[in-house]
């Protein structure tokens, strides 16, 4: 048992924790976090510095640009950043179409799609859920039909975070319907200037723009667009299914969004007295906390046993439904502690005429977060994962 | 004993069910909160003509003299329709200080208009420091001969921009937090003096923060007596958090069903989600939280109606538990509808919105629970 | 909407108070609450103090002995009662065989057993679950065949309070296993002192006994003893449960333990401060307290319907799950108020020697406790019911 | 960074885990437990020869020099076992007071018998008053000349009956709870003026009540400094409390276990009921509540072997989890369980006793939030 960095190890986070400060500016937070018009500009500068540092795809194979790091120096890289409350790379790309790509994928598709998606040139959304398929994902019905050497694509996306960004979409499609429903699912990429895509708008209850329904009209898709065999996708989709699960966990962010709350619940006031030395609010957080100290441990485990080649493995739903959870708890304290301003909506208003600062953003969030506990396959759907593979019911 | 509607309170309940189904669908519902008022005049000249905002009133002043069952049973239906016409800023706040407020000259001067739908009121009381707490007080009222003359901000003010008259808690004398030395004035929205911002809230509302500047007020305008504003303000605000309860109780209610029809149709592994017994148990804690909720309503709208000692414990424990359960209600709808749970077209997201404000108002449950927990362990 | 006692039932109340100040008695409650060989003796006597007075069966038909109370007479009695400390009857035969008897039996049979039960001359247990039926009781597998004007009886009945005490047994037995499972069953009433039954002590987790298994092998019960027609037993029981889900959720007895708790906490000291102004305390207390005050008007909501002549109907599960929940919830926070001394077990010691009043018994309440969830029809159980008949799942 | 055992360390867990199966069924161990001593000498002695009673102490005592992964790694296994004989009392708390008290000469005295067997120790802290704060000490040490004379009671002391040596806290300075002035003694249990009472806890355990009567002690008997006893006993609980938690992950793991292979046997309605989801959910949760506390576990073992400043506060989040989640483990073990649960004869019930023992053992879940916000929020 030991989780003491090395000297080495301290030596990185030394180095990581000074390029961050260099790189990450006030004006890029503030353009980020903003998350108006100009975010996708902002999102991509960030994203070009890491490229340029070559920190924008640390776990990609090095041939292709990624870094050899450690668990422990991912772990490290990952907490610097969530701690200086620097968002995550946008994932679709990098992080959930990309090993797709370099695992499954032909030298063809590789050559492709990955210097693109490395220089921050193609911005990618995920099509995987649709109308009748959410949690039972292999209820898929958009279908791809072979017309010589393209595929005919018709039906229709949903939830589709930032498609109105992208100019790439990876989408499962079913290409047969007879037998086992897993089976016939085949992964194709899709240009988004196609013709016969649109995209509408879902506007959601965070009064913020990000998801989207993207319906497919006979859009044709080239066969080399496929990545590997036809039927095959599903397989290639799971495989990144329990990464997926393990930074949903965001544990490093939660600690990060906990601790600046705690500072907070310092300036704010009840009856003359700071809600710090409330005991209420002291207990909701320590719950909070407690649970994700733990969290922080589980997620080492999973790292660890992941470098004794183990891979994540089924705790990784363990790793989502806590991880969700307490984020879930952090939002509804921020919102209980702004109290009555919890319900502005700032609109043109600015904090100073309607006099609170995170009431507005403590609700975006909140409502924003509901979301988590959803996506990914829902918190309902990781127990019965769990109850089957881990616990044999 | 018996927990049934007279025939009289069930027509009143009826009648505002007719009125959320017949007038009040989600896109007009809509249409009235994005409005400039914030909500529909002809809807309010409605309510005036059916007696709605009469009820709270004394026959007296022309006022129906209903109690806090009939209030419940107009705001229970109110609740299921998400209706934002200010009846609770205008005739059970600002028309209930009025009321209790025993400055004849001033009830009849008002609450005829208050009941023919001619003025709207409202009361502000929170300030950018005071959190939930009523006595947390800055803005300062001085004498100046037989007026006052009135300074300070008041903040996130309901029906502040549609209001003609607000009531504003003013400190005459003591300490910021004290509950002696608060007085309440009426106040002349077009007085001299008066800056309003106006924004929106989730739930819908549109309200106000109100700048006073040198604000002269006739001394004959204060409600109940000079530095004791405190307990009229207390006694009005615990009948409003019941009217509150009742509005969040038909919103439970609402959640409720809507959640569980949508599961009977929702499919996933090719049946619908409501066969899950994982699913159905926790359906049943919402049922349950529903039910509870209901009874303690009921207990609180009983000790209100009989003047009973504990009123005060009864109505921070009801305020507790519509928080809490509320939450467990919202939670849970949403996260059984899905995805579809998260869509501003989808009516749930703006039912939980509005739990989300009565939660809030007037001390979420955290805060009744103190309250709770000081009426209970203080001796 | 009207909750006031009337002039008269405010009338009633001072009777009662009055009644059950006279005749309980410290001895009493010293013989019964300490549930020790003397036990037995002692809850005859108070109940024959109730007989005399004419209120040990209210609930009955008036010309079988009962009293017809109103609803609201019935709940002030038992109001007084939980208040005033006083545990109910013991319900085997006064609210559970009789009222089958009263409403299924001859009138032998009535003319036999009701002026006994009320008389107390005898002690009935109550033989439902098995060892293979618990919540699913239509399983049950105990057998009685026709010999003649007897049936014979074999099969072993399980969780029997206080069969060690008991003359008189009612039980559901299998007189056919074709068909339904809940036809072929039958309603039995057994001498316990008939040759080839034998009762079996289990120990349990609150080292006091109460439980038993009843073996019964070829127990000859003459047809004159089966309550209606064969094979109807389990309509005769199921008209029971109903009330049986409502008692138990013991909303009085509920009232006065937290109110005798909360008493205690201004007794108890932490570091020279009482407990009473620790704020976890008052909160966990609040908690439940807030839940009981809504169950009381929950229950009186039932007993309102009830008087409409509408039955205790569905609700009554959701009386038996919080009431369960708020029993269990309260016992813990004894537990917790005992501290170390939650684990003492006095045996021959005193509390004078051993330094702490009450960790012995709020010890064996919580062990106890924890039966409630389970027994008449888990908790569990009750939600599937809920699930089913009240939201139509 | 890695979680893994050493391959010394997995040998003496599995020393540990093999006595357990071979000598420690649920008979013997209800024997044990039923014995005058509280637990079975032989069992002891097996202990010693096996090496277990020298791991925390130094090689320079002729100890293993063992950490605290070393003993999580023997607790857990002894949970596994409920095994009652006093190897927290004797050798981590008694022993670990000697260890850290900096004298020699006592060390030098007695750590040897401890390790060979010979000597039982206890550790005197509790009285009747003092509920979870180790600080409130009523027990007198008066000076007289050389020596000290204690006076007072010491209650529910484990291993109170064997111990040859005890341990006790006195106050020889300061107020009824103040944290300096608490001195540390070494008595021996034969001393004039040694009065005990002894009874049996929950969980199997004999304790006692020790009371003093004008006992006296030598003034080189005092472990650490005069009036400074608090911060070696803090030091000393902490340790022990770590050890106390992975005693209980040992129980958490073995009930998920026996609760998961219960439901797949008992059938209701026709099937068995590990086939209903509202029960697999529940038993997911029992999994997440015991994977959850296990990596707290890691957390403050790897804290304390690498000395970490937060030391204190992951032991308080350790305690805290260890009760809620043991509780959370415990209560649906029964649950599931049904009436089998209620039942002396099966080995659940006896599990959870322990558990909540454990949870209650220098300070129950919520105590030790109170002194995890105190860490957080002093600042």
């Amino acid at each position: 048992m030991d989780i003491t960095f090395s000297a080495e190890e301290l030596a990185f986070r030394d180095q990581v924790r000074v390029f961050l400060s260099e790189s990450w500016t006030e004006d890029l937070a503030a353009r980020i976090n903003g998350r108006d018009g100009d975010y996708k500009a902002a999102q991509i500068e960030w994203q070009n510095k890491l490229s340029v540092k070559g920190w924008l795809a640390p776990g990609w194979p090095v041939e292709h640009g990624g870094v050899d790091w450690s668990v422990t120096e991912n772990f490290i890289f990952e907490t610097e950043r969530s701690l200086a409350g620097i968002p995550d790379v946008v994932p679709f790309g990098l992080k959930m179409v990309a090993p797709v790509i370099y695992d499954f994928g032909n030298d063809e598709q590789k050559k492709r799609f990955l210097p693109r998606i490395l220089k921050n040139e193609d911005w990618w959304c995920q099509g995987y859920s649709e109308p009748g398929a959410g949690s039972d994902l292999a209820a898929l019905k958009t279908k791809a039909e072979l017309d010589g050497d393209d595929y005919i694509v018709t039906g229709a996306k949903i939830w589709t975070t930032y498609a109105q960004y992208s100019n790439w979409i990876f989408c499962l499609v079913r290409t047969d319907s007879s037998g086992k429903r897993q089976d016939g699912i085949t992964f194709l990429l899709i240009d988004m200037d196609s013709a016969g895509i649109t995209v509408n708008k879902i506007s959601s209850i965070d009064d913020h723009h990000s998801l989207n329904e993207v319906v497919f009209d006979n859009v044709r898709v080239p066969t080399a667009n496929r990545i590997g065999d036809e039927g095959k996708g599903w397989t290639y989709a799971k495989a990144l299914l329990a990464h997926e699960r393990t930074s949903i966990a965001a544990v490093a962010d939660s600690k990060r969004r906990l601790r600046d709350l705690r500072e907070l619940l310092g300036q704010e006031v009840s009856g003359g007295r700071a809600l710090s030395q409330d005991t209420q609010f002291q207990n909701r957080l320590s719950n909070t906390e407690i649970e994700l100290m733990a969290l922080e441990y589980t997620e080492l485990r999973v790292l660890a046993s992941t470098a004794d080649g183990k891979g994540p493995g089924v705790e990784s739903s363990l790793l989502k439904i806590k991880g969700t959870e307490i984020q879930q708890s952090i939002q509804q304290m921020y919102m209980d502690l702004a109290g009555y301003y919890s319900g502005v909506i700032h609109g043109e208003d600015t904090e100073e005429t309607i006099g609170h600062a995170f009431g507005h953003s403590a609700r975006q969030a909140y409502m924003y977060g509901r979301a988590a506990t959803i996506y990914g396959g829902s918190n309902e759907v990781q127990k019965n994962i769990t109850a089957k593979y881990v616990l044999g019911l | 004993m018996n927990f049934n509607l007279s025939e009289e309170q069930n027509m009143l309940k009826d009648s505002v069910a007719r009125f959320v189904r017949d007038e009040y669908d989600f896109d007009s519902r809509r249409a009235n909160a994005a409005s400039d008022l914030g909500f529909n005049p002809k809807n309010w000249q409605m309510f005036a003509d059916l007696g709605w905002l009469s009820i709270p009133f004394d026959e007296a002043h022309g006022g129906f003299g209903g109690g806090a069952t009939e209030v419940m049973a107009v705001m229970e239906e109110m609740g299921k329709g998400l209706v934002v016409e200010p009846f609770v800023a205008t005739v059970l706040m600002f028309g209930g200080l009025l009321n209790k407020s025993g400055n004849a000259v001033l009830q009849n001067a008002n609450i005829e208009k208050i009941i023919d739908g001619s003025l709207q009121g409202s009361f502000a009381y929170l300030e950018r420091q005071s959190r939930f707490e009523l006595a947390d007080v800055k803005t300062q009222a001085k004498r100046d001969g037989d007026d006052f003359v009135l300074n300070g901000e008041k903040t996130v003010v309901s029906n502040g921009m549609a209001a003609n008259k607000v009531v504003v808690s003013a400190r005459t004398s003591g300490e910021q937090c004290d509950e002696a030395g608060i007085t309440l004035f009426l106040v002349d929205i077009d007085a001299a003096g008066i800056e309003r911002t106006s924004y929106r809230l989730m739930d819908g509302q549109l309200v106000a923060n109100i700048k006073l500047t040198d604000v002269r007020v006739a001394g004959d305008h204060v409600l109940g007596d000079v530095d004791q504003g405190y307990a009229l303000i207390e006694a009005v605000v615990g009948d409003v958090i019941i009217a509150l309860c009742a509005e969040a109780m038909g919103i439970m209610q609402k959640l409720n069903t809507t959640t569980i029809e949508y599961t009977k149709t929702r499919k996933q592994f090719g049946v619908a989600i409501s066969s899950f017994q994982a699913l159905q148990h926790r359906m049943v804690d919402m049922f349950m939280a529903g039910e509870q909720a209901k009874s303690m309503l009921y207990r609180a709208v009983c000790a209100a109606e009989s003047g009973a000692d504990d009123l005060g414990k009864n109505i921070a424990a009801l305020k507790v538990m519509i928080g809490r359960n509320g939450k467990l209600i919202g939670d849970e709808a949403i996260q059984l509808h899905g995805g579809m749970g998260l869509t501003d077209e989808l009516d749930v997201g703006h039912y939980v919105k509005r739990l989300m404000m009565i939660n809030t108002t007037f001390g979420d449950a955290d805060y009744q629970q103190q309250k709770f927990n000081r009426l209970t362990y203080s001796d």
